[in-house]
């Protein structure tokens, strides 16, 4: 092999404590090199030309340049070797900027240091091979799991852009938690005059295959080629037959056994039911675990009054597969509740605030029900308990969120905002009542959000106490609410009629769930990770999946759709050419030595070894072995130091190639 | 111990995302280093096999740092979670080989801790310093080896 | 811990309490919950505050040091995972050290007299307690309805219940005074 | 069974009804009490004014006392001195520079091995099931405010015993013994504790405070397992009384009185005549409308 060395003097930078010239010349003697020069700047023009014209002059088969970190211009010097027929996988970088010349002050001992720097590369690139970069074709096909604000967004933009979507949603109906809503700060339009537009045209979109009650059950396979499986959850109803009359709905006799999951559990509903009137689609469900037909065998009062004959309480769970290209999670959040844990949960209750058992001390969710203009008090202010007008009611912020001690560190970020609302939506409903909010900051950085907070105080006469709340309790059906305010020093006991908690976001239980059917990393809390927290906001470390919403992390309605939009862009952008191209260092099983033991198996973080049949002529099965599919290995090599038979090798980072790293060093 | 000056070989072992970057950084930040170390690039922590680090020891280094990601904050999600595993039971075995396990260090160096990194291999390098060349190897190598090879 | 200031009497705060008060973040919820609230001169989040600020002598000189009733309320719900009554207690242990007179000496005198009965006999003794701690205070005539009627109920020994060894006792007391010295 | 005692000051002196109630109880369920010998106060909240070090000596020589005289489990009925002892031994067991320091004060080796109960938990470790097998008498009728105070669950990290804020384990013992606890809100809120003998006033109000939210609740009487919530509670009634004219009266009884008043035991072998709040208008009454059904 003929091994040309390039030294970049980097102008001053390493020049002035390392002596390229010396490090060249020394490394023209050393065993395999054929051409070593230095150069004041390699990674310009006229530097890369010198490397292309000795590799044609001198016939070299392998490049090493004594540069800054690989980093910076690794690629440059690949690019610059294959132009001239050099593979770009038998070029190496000998760090002498960052590890060298930038870190030492003695140019004896920084010349030596570079000398050894240059002679690893050497060694390692004499064990190097041609690669070809890998190939895969795409799939231009999205799944988008989750069907809120987030997962709409996500699915009309890659729709509109000609692309099929299969959009999975686990309730019966799309809309996610922006269709409770009252209205919407800052600007208090209605959320669901604005949500069911959107709703309808993922409904009626061509491009949409919009599954509800359905949930996502294996994912296999890699960037561009995902095979998906989802279950479509036996609602009981035919939903290609049901025509959404609502006859069932009404004439199921079952009205008080089950709490309203759209009503925050202060209704309850049918054990047939459509969530609420808006819902895509309009097609019943049955809550087979209250429905009388189930249990007994009885009723089927249902079926007698459907003219479709649409009820088929036999109905399975039924399986669907999808070839998918990039998957987008939009799982949502849901809020915390303050209600006793049982000893060592992650998170703990509000004892102080009555464990959830005070009948008119709620959460944002339910008061949003409350001021909805379709809740079950139609907009009015109501109290749960007794249905009266509350006078006084009290606004607690940060229940649970910035509360080290009962799990959460984190800000959940929209309560500040939420919670103006709610006092603003109070004020304005019930003209002599007093609305209180206790908080700790208020934070409301947003276009126009600040203003809003602003009003709330100024205009509506919202009065904001500075202190978080230390114990609330029911005396004579008024909920004594103490606090202090830090500002003035004073203690604030407030005998309030109803009191409101801004309860913190969480991920939906299943979050983790799905990360883990992903392959996606996730916080201790079950929020997911992406790839990059500036960079790589909507990017998971896994190719082809994206993050949409708030199961990353708290976040309000813009920026749950400003990243659902970023997300759909970035599954365009692979949908935007046929093919992908990979980096070649991947794992590489030998399956003549592989013992079968699947060590490698248990530690590939990215399901990326598979099982592989070896068989005869005659077709009998000889042994299993392990397989790595390139598709999905990322190169990290953990299976190829954990294979006991040294069958598994990290193609770019082959034992033989970091032996004979080391090995050089026997000199230093 | 003879009186001639001792300076020691390290040889670092470092991925390539957290512990190679943050390297570099304290290189971009002009951190000053002794001069006695020298950096493999792997892709991961998980990638390192106990063998090189023997390989290493047999080479001639006086010590061996390996350096990756932080719990937690691995590239590749749990690369480094394996490594870990696996050198809380290698250093046993390096014991009962008869490596002094103390000449092998451990650190976590993301991509933003620049001046850690300088604190971790100037440490390294003054503790191996102090603890004087690593003859054992050469011992083991031409006595036990050849034992077991007979 | 965080490194972030070297001052000496924040150093021994951080070493009594083993919590740094850089960790209150001010959200008055000890404040609000104190049972003793009404009756301190400085809310405890502020004595708190005067600390992360470096005003010693006002938090030393507060009388809510004193009158922490030591029930814990306060930590038990601080969602910072500070502790305030530990703090309160390192700073009464630091008044004392300082010689800082509180406004309200009461309390510091009720500890003392406390303390000198369990170091005389081993055990507390209350009637030696209550007379150690009106004379030290001069309320001789608090609680004379009381006493009377504690007597008669047998709730009030004449004689304090001594112990055998008072002197492993008060070698602990002295032990105890060498090492703050 | 046999366990080790701790009866600590308190006992001997304003609680003494505790100390022969608690006594009385246990005979009737088997169980043997074994005194620490030569025990010494704990220090209550005096010594931790003073100084770390000191809190934690002088409770660990009494620890060291029950592990050199062969006692694995003690009980400490004292609300304080159960708190003292289990943060000490906690402190002891996990910063090993205060062991060091205490061990210079005590000038001998700790030791602190005995598990260290308080009375709920010594009677949850007697089990619910041998006190209702034990009852005599029918407390059907008697409405109880349970009241544990701070010193019995907080902080919690180091006590861990039962829940905060609203802790449920007496209310388990008063339903053994077959009265029917209430559901209030003020069970773990402070009396004053060791302020009652320096600011009255202040012990007065806050004990006021926690007596009127347990007759709002329709409590007959208040029950306790601590010395200073009871001396603060029915002691100082007397001088609410006076002070807050149209104060309604509640009996404070200890815990241990009012098993013992299930179990059959002659009210005066309890104590029960010895409090400032006479309780037994209240208990007489109750047992008597059940006598009559």
């Amino acid at each position: 092999m003929k091994i040309g060395v390039f030294v970049c003097y980097c102008g001053e930078n390493i020049g002035r404590t390392v002596d390229c010239a010396a490090v060249a010349k020394e490394l023209s003697a050393y065993p395999g090199v054929a051409h070593a020069e230095a150069y004041k700047y390699m990674c310009s023009d006229p530097g890369q030309n010198l490397i292309k014209q000795a590799i044609k002059e001198k016939n070299l088969d392998a490049v090493v340049v004594g540069s800054c970190s690989p980093h910076m211009h690794e690629k440059t010097f690949r690019k610059a070797c294959a132009s001239a027929g050099v593979n770009p996988y038998m070029v190496e970088i000998a760090n002498l900027r960052e590890h060298c010349s930038w870190i030492h002050d003695d140019i004896p001992s920084a010349t030596a240091k570079a000398i050894d720097l240059v002679r690893i590369a050497v060694e390692k690139v004499k064990y190097n091979e041609p690669l070809q970069t890998i190939q895969v074709p795409v799939t231009k096909r999205a799944l988008v799991i989750g069907g809120g604000i987030a997962g709409i967004q996500s699915a009309l933009d890659i729709a509109n852009a000609g692309f099929p979507v299969v959009l999975v949603e686990k309730e019966p109906s799309i809309g996610g938690h922006m269709s409770q809503l009252s209205e919407t700060f800052p600007t208090l339009d209605c959320s669901q005059c604005i949500l069911t537009p959107r709703m309808v045209e993922v409904y009626q979109h061509s491009n949409i295959t919009l599954l509800t009650y359905s949930e996502v059950e294996k994912v296999e396979g890699f960037i561009g080629n995902f095979k998906v499986t989802v279950r479509k959850k036996a609602r009981s109803v035919k939903d290609e037959v049901c025509t959404g009359c609502g006859l069932c709905v009404q004439n199921c006799p079952i009205k008080k056994k089950a709490q309203s999951e759209f009503d925050e559990s202060l209704t309850t509903r049918p054990a047939i039911y459509v969530p609420f009137p808006q819902a895509v689609p309009n097609i019943p469900v049955i809550d087979r675990s209250v429905c009388t037909y189930y249990k007994t065998g009885k009723c089927q009062m249902c079926k007698k009054v459907c003219g479709r004959e649409a009820i088929d309480f036999d109905q399975q769970d039924t399986f669907l597969t999808f070839d998918i290209g990039a998957i987008i999670a939009a799982t949502g959040y849901k809020l915390y509740k303050i209600d006793k844990k049982p000893e060592g949960h992650i998170y703990k209750g509000y004892g102080e605030y009555g464990y959830g058992e005070l009948k008119d001390v709620i959460d944002g969710l339910q008061f949003e029900r409350i001021a909805s203009a379709s809740g079950p008090t139609s907009g009015e202010i109501l109290r749960p308990s007794d249905k009266k007008e509350p006078k006084k009611v009290v606004f607690v912020q940060c229940v649970g969120s910035r509360d080290e001690s009962k799990g959460f560190s984190y800000c959940s970020k929209i309560c500040c905002m939420y919670t103006a609302k709610h006092a603003m939506l109070y004020k304005h409903k019930v003209h002599d009542g007093e609305a209180y909010v206790f908080y700790m900051d208020i934070r409301s950085n947003g276009k126009g959000y600040d203003e809003f907070v602003r009003r709330a105080i100024e205009e509506d006469g919202v009065k904001y106490i500075r202190g978080r709340v230390s114990k609330i309790y029911e005396e004579n059906g008024k909920y004594i609410v103490k606090g202090e305010d830090t500002i003035a020093g004073v203690r604030m006991e407030i005998d309030a009629d109803m009191v409101v908690l801004a309860t913190a976001m969480i991920p939906q239980p299943e979050n983790s769930k799905v990360a883990q059917l992903l392959g996606i990393p996730y916080d201790k809390h079950g929020f997911m990770q992406e790839v990059h927290p500036k960079l790589r906001p909507v990017e998971t470390s896994t190719g082809g999946i994206f993050l949409a919403g708030a199961c990353h992390s708290p976040r309000d309605i813009p920026e749950s759709v400003s990243m659902a939009s970023a997300a759909a862009a970035k599954a365009m952008v692979l949908f935007g050419s046929d093919i992908l191209e990979r980096e070649p260092v991947v794992a590489k099983v030998e399956a003549s030595t592989c013992a079968g033991c699947f060590y490698c198996q248990k530690v590939c973080a990215y399901s990326a070894i598979e099982r592989k049949e070896i068989r005869d002529r005659q077709g009998n099965l000889i042994k299993v072995v392990a397989y790595v599919n390139a598709g999905l290995c990322q190169g990290c090599g953990t299976c190829n130091a954990t294979c006991p038979s040294k069958s598994v090798e990290l193609i770019g980072f082959r034992d033989e190639q970091i032996f004979a790293e080391i090995q050089s060093l026997s000199g230093f | 111990m003879a009186e001639e000056k001792f300076e020691p070989k390290v040889v670092a072992f470092v991925c390539n995302w957290c512990t190679y970057t943050g390297a570099d950084l304290a290189g971009t930040s002009r951190l000053k280093q002794e001069p006695n170390a020298r950096l493999i690039r792997v892709p991961c922590t998980g990638r390192i096999d106990p063998v090189f680090v023997i390989k290493a020891f047999e080479s001639g280094a006086d010590g061996v740092l390996i350096s990756g990601c932080h719990p937690g904050d691995c590239h590749y999600n749990t690369g480094n979670f394996h490594a870990r595993r696996r050198w809380t039971f290698f250093k046993e075995l390096l014991n009962f080989v008869g490596i002094d396990s103390t000449r092998l260090h451990f650190s976590w160096v993301s991509a933003s801790e620049g001046k850690k990194w300088v604190d971790v291999v100037n440490g390294v390098i003054d503790t191996v310093r102090e603890q004087g060349p690593f003859l054992k190897y050469k011992e083991i190598k031409e006595h036990d080896f050849q034992e077991i090879e007979n | 811990m965080s490194q972030h200031n070297y001052d000496p009497i924040l150093q021994e705060i951080i070493e009594i309490t083993g919590k740094d008060p850089a960790k209150c973040y001010q959200c008055g919820k000890c404040s609000a919950g104190c049972p003793i609230r009404d009756y301190e001169d400085v809310p405890p989040n502020r004595v708190i505050r005067y600390i992360q600020l470096g005003m010693y002598d006002k938090a030393l000189s507060s009388s809510t040091i004193w009158m922490c009733a030591g029930c814990l309320t306060c930590s038990s719900r601080c969602p910072n995972d500070f502790e305030p009554a530990k703090l309160m207690d390192a700073l009464r242990q630091i008044a004392i050290k300082k010689n800082i007179q509180p406004a309200d000496k009461k309390v510091q005198k009720f500890h003392r007299a406390f303390l000198d009965q369990i170091k005389a006999n081993g055990r507390s003794y209350e009637l030696g307690l209550v007379a150690e701690y009106k004379l030290l205070t001069g309320a001789l005539m608090q609680d004379v309805d009381v006493a009377p009627t504690m007597f008669l109920k047998g709730k009030i020994g004449i004689l304090p219940n001594r112990i055998k060894n008072k002197d492993k006792v008060r070698k602990i007391f002295k032990n105890f005074e060498e090492e703050g010295k | 069974m046999e366990i080790g005692y701790y009866p600590g000051c308190s006992l001997e002196g304003t609680a003494k009804e505790f100390d022969k109630s608690l006594k009385e109880v246990l005979k009737v369920l088997d169980v043997n009490l074994k005194e620490i010998e030569d025990w010494s106060c704990c220090g209550a909240s005096s010594a931790h004014s003073a100084g770390n070090t000191l809190a934690v000596a002088l409770p660990a020589r009494n620890l060291k006392l029950a592990d050199d005289q062969g006692l694995k489990e003690i009980v400490a009925p004292c609300a304080a001195c159960f708190n003292r002892l289990v943060t000490a031994k906690h402190e002891l067991k996990f910063d090993e520079s205060m062991r060091i320091k205490v061990e210079k004060l005590l000038e001998e080796k700790t030791s602190f091995n005995a598990d260290i109960y308080n009375i709920l938990q010594l009677f949850q470790k007697i089990g619910m099931e041998k006190i209702k097998e034990n009852v005599k008498i029918n407390l059907k009728n008697l409405k109880v405010a349970c009241y544990y105070g701070c010193l019995l669950v907080r902080p919690n990290d180091i006590i861990q015993f039962d829940d905060t804020e609203n802790p449920l384990s007496m209310e388990e013992i008063v339903m053994a013994s077959g009265a029917q606890p209430v559901n209030w809100n003020f069970k773990t809120e402070c009396c004053g504790a060791s302020l009652s003998i320096v600011h009255t006033g202040i012990v007065e109000k806050l004990s006021k405070q926690i007596m009127d939210n347990a007759i709002l609740h329709k409590a007959d009487i208040i029950a306790v397992a601590c010395p200073m919530c009871h001396s603060n509670l029915d002691m100082r009634q007397l001088n609410i009384k006076k002070d807050y004219p149209g104060h309604k009266e509640i009996p404070v009884v200890y815990i241990s009185e009012l098993v013992g008043l299930a179990l059959g035991i002659d009210p005066a072998k309890l104590g029960l005549n010895s409090h400032f709040i006479d309780p037994m208008k209240v208990l007489n009454s109750a047992i008597t409308e059940e006598a009559a059904i």
